[in-house]
């Protein structure tokens, strides 16, 4: 095992698999010549050519109705969404048109799709280019929604989703990017659906996904040092919910904070909340508590923006708030 | 062409025209339920097309889908079944009338959302020309659909990657209400194509022979690597948009008009004229299909509904 | 005050505000010489004309985008999306344009904008043609998210959206426009962001809006024969969210059952459910249900179609599991 | 054109360019975060046009829009203000640089989301339009944006309802590291036009009086109601698409033929040629746009930080 950043662990698992499947290729805006706007592709156009690695237009709806077009002739697309905001300009394909077509026309078409989208907050982009809309997406039947928050995770979920017969929103965050940690050589996959214990504890629950496991484990060292052991509970994919681990940790430890990059309402941790009540009632000792971005567009000032986003001593205190 | 391949277009027009009969009855009986796009005055557009592809070339249409299916090589069965919603349906009962699909028969689809299948026509081109395969993708929409902009930018991205593609506007004269004059900047529809530098044609849609003449030039065309090219056909719908149009937005008088164009009449007279056929061998021709889609009626209502599971199973391929 | 439907208070409400204000105008796809796909705007162009009444090519993004412009300018645009599933040709702009633009240029840009649109399933319409996906515009704030379940609030309500400086997007349901009620005439006016109690009750707490009131009320009606008095509050907006009137009838009745049409995960329910835990916990003596769609894209087929779809009898027996 | 209009030109241009080298320095010591789009290379077109425009008209832009705020009226303090982030800043600091508006000067705004502000921009033309007011909107985006669909209906739209409003596409070859023949369908980017039966135009984006020559007569014709047109103006961005860009996709000999092609330097020699300025003249002017900028920096660095009310209490006007 080496220990890489998140950015290679996910050029490694396309690397791979596009080694591996003639049939797995790349598009989206800059992925070729530019090698990526967050490099994630670099080398992969000299390596693979102009037909493996599409450079496209600026076209969203495009890029996303040719992967799903090219997807239905067996090949296995992966198409870039510079960032996630930019899934705004092609939603109906990807919730409408993706996540629909298995179903509508009786199970006939087949959509080995990947959907690569960069999302997340706090580098002063301004409202339109800072959001984590992760929830809206996973509220659409159909489509699978996967957000790692470890380099090993971002890898191996990535082969299973290019594997995969259904079609992937695959969210990365901008700025986890250059985290490092431990990541398997060669063909390691990470079953898609399937949250995980990050970090064991007993004292209470954090359940968390994406960026903030990192905030959330910053927050549980912090903790342990006042002899407060979190347990953490990384979701890594919002649809399927795989809300066992969640509900088995909840039970031990009675009490459950959610921290998710986005806004608060209608958002992840809402739906986390409603779940842990009406699968483990009995086992409440305290309101589940919501950490959550601050509900206004992003603002472009770095003080006013980080102020809006979930820090380490919100996380903090909302455990403290739930014991 | 042969005898039989005259008479084959004949009968296409027929089961597709009585085939709508017959679903806007059922349709006001309640049996069909949702919206309902009738094909009849253009039907000479899709067989026409349709009657050169091979079976590689992919085909993909608009909600206005029982004409292609049928000329994709669906059965008036299985698409009956599908209005019906029925197990037996193309879709098995998922889709209906706006969603009829068989992609072993290289049918795409028809799409329910105003231009979002030509970015994923592309697509389909795109895995053809990935995999060396020499095969044509057709896509068909309306004239109200070059205004919005997944058009845009699936005929950019086509040229640009010279996709083999060939992209049909059926100009029936109206989106919905709208006509082509008040949704969009020029009346010519093909001279849209300019913008994008892409070959672009124009033929009379009520004229199967005309449409197929000018499909088999462009099929092979574009076979052979000329990339993408655009054709406008002219036509008409003498129906409604869909069931329950209050029809506002036209005379009767200028219906009337079209409707002495029809499609399936100028064929018949075609087909005496040439001497290919006669009244009654063409009235025998019309009886076949009268049965055919007697009995399509008959499947799909003695059809099993489809059960729950078909739902559930198919959510993900992989649950 | 007159009993008239939906359909007719949504038009008298439109029709009123233009003869108000010669800056309120109507755009959208078929609005003008078809009358409205819904008959909403029936008569409209024959009275107000064609610059008043203008009818857009399909061309979603522009209808929205081109309403934004207009409100820029001081105008009062009305757009019509023929359907909410059509707001995902245009979801740039409804939520990351028109939610932004206030703050993100510090507050200069004012846009007085209404968005009305159809939602709804139920109609055989197929996957693509019938979501309820009324949640996920809810998540971003910077746009209000109104959705009323009687005439007389769907007129209110316009006309305070109308008269409104903030972006709004209006929820009609398709199956409510026959619906009837009592109307007042003239100048009523409903302030947007308030929940009100649709039927007082001391048992339960349903937690309702749009097409689900019509469903709540028709349970609470067998409910009451079985000597269950449901009490009922209607959101009618979903942001701003008004959870006063919802806690303050949890504290009288200590159990709720959430009724949306929209899928459940990641839906309005969710929020609701994690808000009464949060804000009124210690009332709670039973988990918070929610009744909401299947989490399938939507059958065509009539009889499954109306099995996925939340239904009286999904609401009677959710209530008697709280009980 | 008097003499100051034509050292007028010069001062803008040269305030753009000093103004925009120093936020590259703060940049890198970190006082700007978030992307940074210089505009430098392309001065001369938005001074250009813009120093025909009337009050009333409407100017909106895309994100590279530091020099088109300047050529508004912006002052250099507010436009740096905001850069930093800061209160002072034209728009409170919630911006940042593709953000930059002030309605009361007409201008509306840098947009972040490529080709959104299209159907915008046809939003404001018709404003004017329902209100009878005769004035133009100004669109500028980047050859990059002409792909997207956005662009298309919003075209399509200022055609069908005959819109006052110039399209102006600033061709600068590449949108990041595409170059217009890998992205578009027709190099020409003008061509596009055509397809919506619109007029259009080109024009040399290096040279601000050809640039202000072709603004003023389309300007007129536009105000005189000859509905939208379309001008295609052909420049460079002399710096990286944004900072940190890698420019793997452009040779250093094709930005240095570019720079050679400098529009402050060709209109300085033309300025001198016409006898209109000397180079002490033109030498003093850089002076003064030296110490402008250095105001607005130092205005800029002194200036507070946004309170957090400036976030609340604007994300809605009613609360
Ligand atoms: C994005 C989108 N907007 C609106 C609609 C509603 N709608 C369905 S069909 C139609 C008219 C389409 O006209 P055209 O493309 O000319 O096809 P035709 O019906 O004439 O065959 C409209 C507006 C839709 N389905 N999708
Ligand atoms: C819808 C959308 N897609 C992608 C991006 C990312 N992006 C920002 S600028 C840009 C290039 C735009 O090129 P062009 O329009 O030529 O303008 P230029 O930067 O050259 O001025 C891209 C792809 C975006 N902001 N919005
Ligand atoms: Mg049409
Ligand atoms: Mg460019």
């Amino acid at each position: 095992m080496a220990r890489i950043t998140m950015r290679e662990a996910i050029s490694q698992a396309l690397w791979e698999e596009m080694e591996r499947d003639p049939k797995v290729f790349i598009l989206g805006e800059e992925v070729g010549v530019w090698g990526g706007t967050y490099a994630v592709t670099k080398g992969f156009y000299d390596h693979f050519g102009a037909d493996r690695v599409r450079d496209t237009p600026i076209a969203e709806a495009a890029i996303i109705g040719g992967a799903i077009g090219a997807a239905l002739t067996g090949l296995r697309p992966v198409a870039e969404l510079m960032t996630i905001n930019f899934a705004f300009s092609a939603f109906d394909h990807i919730v409408n048109q993706a996540a629909k077509m298995h179903m509508m026309f009786g199970g006939q078409m087949v959509l080995p799709l990947v959907i690569r989208a960069v999302g997340g907050g706090g580098r002063q982009l301004g409202a339109t280019h800072s959001q984590t809309p992760d929830a809206i997406f996973a509220h659409f039947p159909g489509l699978k929604v996967v957000a790692p928050g470890t380099p090993a995770d971002a890898k191996g979920l990535l082969k299973a989703a290019i594997r995969s017969q259904d079609p992937i929103l695959f969210i990365e965050h901008a700025t986890l990017y250059q985290t490092r940690g431990e990541v398997p050589e060669g063909d390691y996959i990470v079953p898609i659906g399937k949250s995980t214990v990050a970090r064991p504890g007993k004292d209470v629950t954090i359940v968390t996904y994406s960026k903030m496991l990192e905030i959330s484990l910053k927050a549980a060292e912090a903790l342990a040092k006042e002899g407060i052991e979190a347990e953490i509970v990384d979701l890594r994919s919002l649809r399927p919910l795989d809300m066992d681990p969640v509900i088995e940790s909840f039970k031990k430890t009675n009490r459950a904070v959610v921290v998710e990059e986005g806004w608060k309402s209608f958002g992840v941790g809402s739906e986390i909340a409603a779940r842990i009540y009406e699968e483990a009632f009995d086992y409440v000792d305290a309101p589940v508590k919501r950490v959550a971005q601050t509900e206004v567009p992003l603002p472009y000032n770095h003080t006013l923006e980080q102020m809006m986003l979930p820090k380490v001593e919100d996380v903090i205190s909302a455990v403290k708030e739930v014991l | 062409m042969e005898k039989s391949d005259y008479l084959n277009l004949f009968h296409q027009m027929v089961v597709i025209r009585r085939l709508e009969e017959r679903a806007a009855e059922l349709y006001q009986q309640g049996k069909i339920g949702g919206f309902l796009h009738l094909y009849i005055g253009q039907e000479a557009v899709s067989t026409g097309l349709i009657s050169v592809r091979r079976p590689e070339d992919r085909i993909i249409t608009a909600y206005r889908d029982h004409g292609v299916a049928i000329n994709c090589g669906l059965s008036a069965k299985e698409v009956m079944a599908e209005l019906l919603g029925k197990a037996t349906g193309c879709s098995q009962g998922m889709g209906g009338s706006m969603h009829m699909a068989d992609v072993k028969k290289n049918f795409w689809g028809g799409h329910a959302i105003v231009g979002a299948h030509l970015p994923i026509a592309a697509g389909l081109a795109l895995g053809d020309l990935y995999q060396n395969q020499k095969a044509v993708t057709m896509c068909m929409f309306g004239d109200g659909a070059t205004n919005i902009g997944y058009f845009h930018e699936a005929l950019n991205l086509s040229k640009v990657w010279n996709l083999p593609i060939l992209w049909v506007c059926e100009n029936n004269q109206y989106g919905m209400g709208t006509s082509v004059e008040r949704a969009s900047a020029v009346s010519d529809i093909r001279q849209k194509a300019d913008g994008y530098a892409m070959k672009n044609h124009q033929v009379d849609g009520m004229d199967v022979l005309k449409v197929r003449e000018m499909a088999a030039k462009l099929f092979e065309e574009i076979r052979a690597g000329s990339g993408p090219q655009f054709l406008e056909v002219d036509t008409y719908r003498f129906r409604g948009h869909s069931m329950g149009d209050p029809e506002r937005y036209r005379s009767s008088d200028e219906v009337h008009r079209w409707q002495e164009n029809d499609p399936i009449g100028i064929y018949h007279k075609k087909l005496v004229e040439m001497q290919m056929a006669g009244d009654a061998e063409l009235n025998h021709q019309v009886d076949l299909a009268e049965q055919e889609v007697s009995e399509a009626v008959a499947f799909a209502e003695t059809s099993p509904e489809p059960t729950v599971d078909v739902v559930f199973n198919n959510v993900y391929v992989e649950n």
